[in-house]
């Protein structure tokens, strides 16, 4: 086995030509002066009023132009649902594709087009029911996406049914009973699946997603963002804990690289370590509170961490779990390409043919 | 060469048979090209079990390798062996009953002990019984000769014994007076990082060539003369191998970067092996996480503006359904190569059939039209690659390959195509805007037509100004916006539908072969039983029977002549590996009453059955 | 009542329109209870955008429900409106082209601001600018006088202009002489935890119908008189909850437990929903991840003896495609129910179409054939869940139910069946041995055959000594056992064939609607277009012009009457909303020209442009 | 939302009715003494000679009479790979069934019927690659099956492609210049799916595959048992070093619940957890060894010891990594079918099809 990439495999750092490129760096850029408004289509924006999809949209059209990219080379691929409409929305490339399959055919797209920046749009439906296989597949390979997984815990298209993401016992249309399946931990799903970079932000704050967004741009592989996201017809108010202003301080657990973990009023709270390697509250000036590294190379602490929210949401993190560097698919597989051309030379079509034992008719 | 008596025959059909493990596939792939280099025509059939290793000595285990070769051009690899090779009792037992009386069996006597054929339900060695006595059988101890003749080298036995199939091999080389140098060179080549392994295996292949020379066991050796071919230069072939070539060719004339998505499955897998070779030519390949993301990631890539392919087998089809019919909206270009294999469900994973004609045409929601074309031949899977590539990217449309198990892994001669007069089939992409907005801004349409071909102007990002999405909802024709407007998908479904007819218009009209120019009965047939129908029509004729023999390179659109050419004949007879496929395709576009032959048993049809079919058929026309 | 003139009509046609918000749904499915109460014969067609909530007063955003009601049976929801109800600009300019001139229009003035109107493309309010003269135009502020009539309530304005749908509904209540009780049970039921709510909307409710009484805008109301309906009980009841109800009578029937694998899906969620609430019948609703694992955990339920089935649209069939291909190796149970929607890919979610029968006849690898039943309207699809259910279980095999989005939303007054007639389904599972091994050991063997349906023997696990392994390998008949024999796979996959085939001796014959008795036109249907068909012909005879219908509930087998049918008629017309899907079905099997007459835009089929095409086919059968 | 089925949610722990059953408690059992005989199907083994799905069978065919459940209550589901051949040799229940789907068909049969032990047999690219998304749902909604995962880092039927569990730089037919897909972990997958049971045998080691499946076996809800396999055709030897008498007590970690994790000789070396949450190797007698607790409510350390083998194998744990109760999908479907006729009696179909507003005709 080729030994360079056997180490990269074992120290899950980049190693070889590629291993300092940032997300985009292939992508041509432009000098022109960018503005929200040329990334808005003309297309009658569809989404119920209300809809935390409206607040993403912002977001996403108001942070484009700080990648000064040529518009022409990005590219929005999105599956099925509420939130897959988004491409329609951006006047960029965009496709608003199948249930499920955005991650995999951004996978082609990215892997044969390395002068793109493709960004994947998804729900939680479509990226962690039907969709699931696609997504832990493509942050196994880290092949440079930045997926957007809206996370309203419904089904909004289909007119509210229970998610993969839904808490037990939730009453819907399918479920007059309440939900039976423990749901997924999108976050705890995504490190388990080999992530190189996975983090959670929330629809109604521009600020947080915006610093989300160009962290998970910047870096080059899968990033996987998870914005909490409210369907305000079918699960309204599902993360209003972590908005409004009376709770939110006490909700939410900040996570920023190299800064102990507080969180409440005055970060009068901290998190720190049990016996078990399970994390715990305590007070924010206790000196075993814990200081956070995105880039740690062992997932453990981004894994704990996943695991601290209560059903309740209270102690619920938000902000990069994890951020580190290994080599992506697609880099990988252009350095094969032009290895082969290197040693090879640019394929012969006359001599591929003749290849193997032939023989001449006069 | 001996004093031994030479016979000449014009043609020889050998099956070599044994364990998964003796190598058969080997040697019959050794014994091709030495027949290929000495310039006979010839037919492979491999035949091999689903299982990789079935323990040694069993049925299930038996793999087997079937050659025809002849001094003049054949179409099959023959109905039924001449010679069985037979390297122990259950590869004996597997294959006896398809051997004509008179054949003639060489078994490998080594391996007739008591238990290994009690093991296969042999009371008693049937070499010694006297039950095969309708043959000609010769007794060799293959295994102990060979271990004799490698006592010299620095090998276990075990080791040794593993070179018996090549003094298997050199012995029918002599037999059948075999050019040697090839295998030669090819058994320096294989075990180069191991020179002793390959001297031994040179050592146990020229044992078996001087043992058929120097043995009384063999009296006559058999002269069969090079066949009259066309001049140029030939390679043998085979389907998958062919497959793979026509998709690099067509990367080459269109100009786009091949890109495969693809998911391992029997018996397509050896064309995602092959292509993952040529990365020199620019070919991705992505070995999926299953056959739906194989094709989704084609499908992005054709977005890109590459050339996005996935091969794969009917269940794989299957769960590629509704990714095949977002291409149909979206209207890129795809290709899938579906390599047929008896079905439904599993079904015979390594045996062949072509019961997915259906699924192609049908096997999506709502109405999604698209293309297919079938291959003939192991060589034509390189032309009808290039086809399916030609109308995927002019037509921005997903078109479907049809191969098989057989054409797979069978192989023939192939005359080599000269590159430089390769078609053309450079793409345009859409570069400037093509719309006028009420405003008298410049816009682009994605789906404004071509009105030769209604195919719709296809812009890769990276383009400026052409930034557009598309998607799986109803688009409105022209400017692609979604439309939930009655009439508009009225029309966009009517659009999609004359878009793939209109191919007929572009391809060429079905051709009759009826030398006799008089025939009453025209056979019709698609995909690999090309070769089969062809061989029985010829035996027909010899009887002086007069049939027409026409063969569908394109089953979705049909020719534009196909049914002024059905309306010709008093009888349609259509031979199929399935329950009649073509046929209802044909009945109800043309309203003929086309007889069937269908059989489904996994294997090529042979061309003794399909002659006396046509015969028959022949005769009930001539009746009042 | 007040002294207005009433107006005798046999009937009538209304449609609500409004935005998704505007409860538009509710307001129509309240006037059809009303309507049913009333004993009308009815028909109705909601009609929604694939959007849930798109923004208020936009085009995309508007959601509609037609009702079609009489003195009469009727077959339709109704060609075009004599009524439309629209509550903004959006609404109107949606719908106003479908109007016949001088039909009625009753618009919520308060909404036609000039903003509201531009935004859709009206330059003035086209309620002032005379542009609807051809119209019967009556501007009614219902959103302030349902303010003004809520006034003295607690509640928001917001909350007050909720109930304007219920003002509405009130004053056509009024207009028709509805009787209203069950709208006012409805009303405290729906709020009975809200009981100011509930007391707004009935205040709302009551404003309308005493406007109506009062105003002098309205001189004119209309009574509809009860249509003569056989005796019994009534109830209205869509496809989809139909479907469901089918489903528990089928497992009360077979006596199997129902197990339903489902992942939600526009059309076909309401029957998950529908059947999740009835667990009290041993149902199980399993919402899956994904198509797949809804269908094959259906196989796994059926596997273990309960009545697997699975709910989906035509993408989700797609994806199921392969499992079934399975459930046919298997031969077990499975039902598949397929609501067909708008495509091809995504399409056009929220509306009808018929274009996956041959999905579902030939959508998987592999000669995989399965039994297809479709339902023709509303209450007809409990029968045909009841019969998809005998086939299935009877002869151990996936049968497809094709209803689709018309059929599943769609509504009419339903005869209740005596549930104590429903037929006997009683599965017999296998309990013992039933082959005899040489040794004379009792063995069971999955794969034997009844004689009569071909159907094998069901063990289910938990049976002492019937233990024995299924799966997708071809199976050696009889003993189940791996077999890659090629004989026995022909024969296996003839007889799945024949099994399924044997299916049209168990089937009612097809029969014949032809009145005059000398039809020379027979119009051939299938699934939902029966009411518009049959409506045509009604027409058309009303002409005086002869006509015969026949209505296919088996697509696969057909029945075995059918070709001796379709030889006694000169020309034979098939209407379907594809491009032909079931006359390639019957042009294949009986070589019948049949005429198709297509149509792909998401709605129902009218009466009158069926019986223009129906009346040209007379015709040009008479003309020499 | 139920508030008991929310609490079950929250503490990850049984609640209700069904807390304290296990595996099989509702499977009838036998008196009869049973032999491994009897669990031997009448077919020829079809695997290639050396093959480790020998030793796995021998293993389980041994296992099963200890159980002591009627025969004909045992059920079987497998995929498609040289693995999923396993039912055909076994005379119980059994499907060999389609690629990837086990886990679904399992679902659908386990939910319907309690009374059945079922099994699924699936191998490293039919449960993580086409499979992938099953089985992730099948560990969330812990439905009551036992699921033996045989790893052989390979496409053994398909004739030796990488597979999801491959190293990177594999060459293989599919990658003559090596894999580019960091490979998947499948015990960190399945932790980060929610899974309660999560263990590692090696087909070679029959004493510790057997401990291991009575664990796996008294667990209610889905097991996941991932077994190393020898493919001596494809990928011989992949595991070599954890059986080599040599090599192996240097390279795996035995897992034993409450005891301290050692590994080497005489327990010469141990494991400690590092400030960042990982763990690293240390002397056998330092105190700040960590002890074992399969019953952990929180995964970390599961996790963390998922993620102690390095590349060469090293440090390779074995044994069960997570064993903890939580509610079954099928116990909970169970109790709602239950409830709702407690409720309303059992289902009245006349009364069913006159709801709702009837009128008749005289
Ligand atoms: C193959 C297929 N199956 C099912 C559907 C129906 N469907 C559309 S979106 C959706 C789920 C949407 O939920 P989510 O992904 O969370 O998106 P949201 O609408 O909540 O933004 C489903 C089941 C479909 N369109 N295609
Ligand atoms: C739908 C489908 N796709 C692909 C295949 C081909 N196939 C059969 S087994 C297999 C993978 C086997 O690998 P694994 O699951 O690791 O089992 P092993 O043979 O190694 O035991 C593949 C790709 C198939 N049978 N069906
Ligand atoms: S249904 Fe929910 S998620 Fe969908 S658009 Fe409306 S508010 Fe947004
Ligand atoms: S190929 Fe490998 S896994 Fe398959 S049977 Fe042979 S040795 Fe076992
Ligand atoms: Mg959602
Ligand atoms: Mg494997």
């Amino acid at each position: 086995m080729s030994t360079d990439l056997q180490n990269i495999a074992s120290n899950g750092h980049a190693g070889g030509a590629n291993g300092h490129r940032h997300g985009f760096d292939l992508v041509p850029t432009t000098d022109a002066k960018q503005s929200a408004k040329e990334f808005k289509s003309d297309q009658e924006v569809r989404w119920c009023p209300g809809c935390g999809d409206y607040a993403i949209l912002a977001a996403f059209q108001g942070f484009l132009p700080e990648l000064g990219l040529r518009r022409e080379n990005v590219v929005v691929i999105s599956g099925i649902g509420c939130s897959s409409r988004f491409p329609y929305y951006l006047d960029t490339y965009g496709m608003h594709s199948i249930h499920g399959r955005a991650p995999a055919i951004a996978t082609g797209l990215a892997a044969s087009r390395p002068d793109l920046a493709v960004f994947v749009i998804t729900g939680d439906g479509d990226a962690l029911s039907i969709g699931g296989n696609h997504l832990i597949h493509a942050l196994r390979r880290n092949i440079n996406l930045t997926i957007l997984l809206f996370n309203n815990r419904i089904y909004g298209l289909t007119k509210g049914q229970y998610s993969p993401t839904s808490e037990v016992g939730k009453i819907t249309k399918s479920t007059p009973m309440g939900s039976l399946d423990y749901p997924f931990n999108p976050i705890s799903l995504a490190l388990g699946a080999e992530a190189t970079f996975v983090a959670r932000t929330i629809d109604s704050d521009r600020k947080h997603l915006t610093a989300v967004l160009r962290a998970a741009t910047e870096h080059r592989g899968t990033s996987l963002v998870e914005i909490y996201q409210n369907c305000n017809i079918f699960n309204d108010n599902a993360f209003e804990v972590l908005k409004a202003p009376e709770t939110r301080d006490d909700y939410l657990v900040r996570l920023e690289h190299g800064e102990r973990i507080t969180f409440g009023k005055d970060a009068t709270r901290g998190i720190r370590r049990n016996p078990d390697g399970s994390l715990e509250p305590c007070a924010g000036d206790d000196p075993s509170v814990l200081v956070h590294d995105t880039h740690a190379a062992d997932p453990t602490l981004a894994f704990a961490l996943s695991r601290l929210a209560r059903p309740d949401l209270s102690m619920t993190p938000i902000g990069i779990f994890r951020d580190v560097q290994r080599s992506t698919y697609d880099d990988l597989m252009a350095d094969q390409l032009s290895t082969a051309v290197a040693k090879q030379g640019e394929g012969d079509l006359a001599a591929l043919l003749s290849s193997g034992d032939t023989w001449t008719i006069a | 060469m001996s004093g031994k008596q030479v016979q000449q025959v014009d043609r020889v059909i050998i099956r070599f048979a044994g364990d998964s493990g003796d190598g058969m596939q080997l040697t019959g792939d050794r014994f091709t090209s030495e027949t290929a280099a000495f310039g006979n025509d010839l037919s492979t059939l491999p035949n091999f079990p689903a299982e990789i290793r079935a323990p040694a000595g069993t049925l299930p285990g038996v793999s087997s390798f079937q050659l025809h070769f002849a001094d003049h051009d054949i179409m099959t690899p023959g109905d039924a062996p001449n010679v069985l090779v037979a390297m122990n009792p259950a590869a004996l037992k597997a294959n006896v009953a398809e051997l004509p009386a008179g054949a003639d069996i060489i078994a490998n006597s080594d391996e007739f002990g008591a238990r290994a054929c009690q093991r296969v339900g042999y009371s008693a060695s049937p070499l010694e019984d006297g039950s095969l006595s309708n043959y000609k059988v010769t007794a060799v101890p293959l295994t102990s000769m060979t271990v004799e003749a490698l006592k010299d080298f620095d090998l276990s036995k075990k080791e040794a014994e593993r070179a018996k199939n090549m003094f298997a091999l050199g012995l029918l080389s002599w037999m059948y007076h075999r050019p040697t140098e090839s295998t030669l060179e090819f058994l320096e080549r294989k075990f180069a990082k191991a020179p002793e392994i390959a001297k031994a295996n040179i050592a146990a292949f020229q044992a078996g060539y001087n043992f058929g020379e120097t043995t009384e066991a063999f009296s006559v050796s058999y002269e069969v003369k090079p066949a009259a071919m066309r001049p140029g230069t030939y390679r043998n072939i085979s389907g998958n191998l062919a497959l793979a070539y026509g998709l690099i060719a067509a990367s080459k004339a269109t100009g786009l970067p091949l890109f495969l998505g693809s998911y391992p499955i029997t018996p397509a897998s050896d064309i995602l092996h092959e292509l993952s070779k040529h990365k020199a030519f620019g070919v991705r390949t992505f070995q999926a996480e299953d056959e739906i993301a194989g094709v989704t990631a084609a499908l992005g890539a054709s977005f890109g503006g590459a050339l996005g392919v996935t091969t794969t087998s009917g269940p794989g089809v299957a769960l590629k359904s509704e990714a095949i019919g977002l291409g149909v909206m979206l209207e890129l270009p795809l290709v899938i190569c579906d390599i047929q294999r008896g079905g439904p469900s599993t079904g015979l994973p390594t045996k062949t059939e072509q019961a997915d004609l259906l699924q192609a045409m049908f096997g999506r929601n709502g109405e999604a039209p698209v293309a297919i074309v079938a291959a003939q031949s192991p060589s034509d899977c390189f032309a009808a690659a290039l086809e399916a590539a030609r109308l995927a990217t002019k037509y921005r449309t997903p078109v479907f390959v049809l191969s098989d198990g057989y054409l797979a892994n069978g192989s023939e001669p192939w005359l080599l195509p000269d590159v430089t007069t390769l078609p053309d089939l450079h793409v345009d992409f859409a570069t400037a805007p093509n719309h006028e907005a009420a405003d008298g801004a410049a816009q682009f349409w994605p789906y404004v037509r071509d009105e030769k071909t209604l195919a719709r102007a296809w812009a890769v990002p990276g383009t400026p100004g052409l930034e557009h999405r598309v998607g799986g909802l109803e688009k409105a024709n022209g400017s692609g916006n979604i439309s939930y407007d009655p009439n508009n998908h009225d029309l966009m479904v009517r659009l999609r539908h004359a878009k793939i007819e209109g191919i007929a218009n572009d391809i060429p009209p079905l051709e009759i072969d009826d030398p006799s120019g008089d025939a009453a009965v025209l056979v019709l047939g698609w995909g690999s039983t090309y070769g089969p129908i062809g061989a029985a029509c010829r035996r027909v004729r010899a009887q002086g029977l007069p049939v027409a023999q026409a063969h569908l390179r394109h089953l979705n659109p049909f020719p534009a002549n196909t049914g002024e050419v059905l309306a010709r004949y008093s009888k349609v007879l259509i031979p199929e590996m399935n329950l009649g496929q073509l046929a209802l395709l044909i009945r109800a576009k043309y309203l003929v009453d086309a007889i069937r032959y269908d059989k489904v048993a996994g294997m090529p049809f042979k061309a003794a059955e399909l002659a006396a079919v046509i015969a028959e058929t022949i005769e009930s026309v001539k009746k009042p």
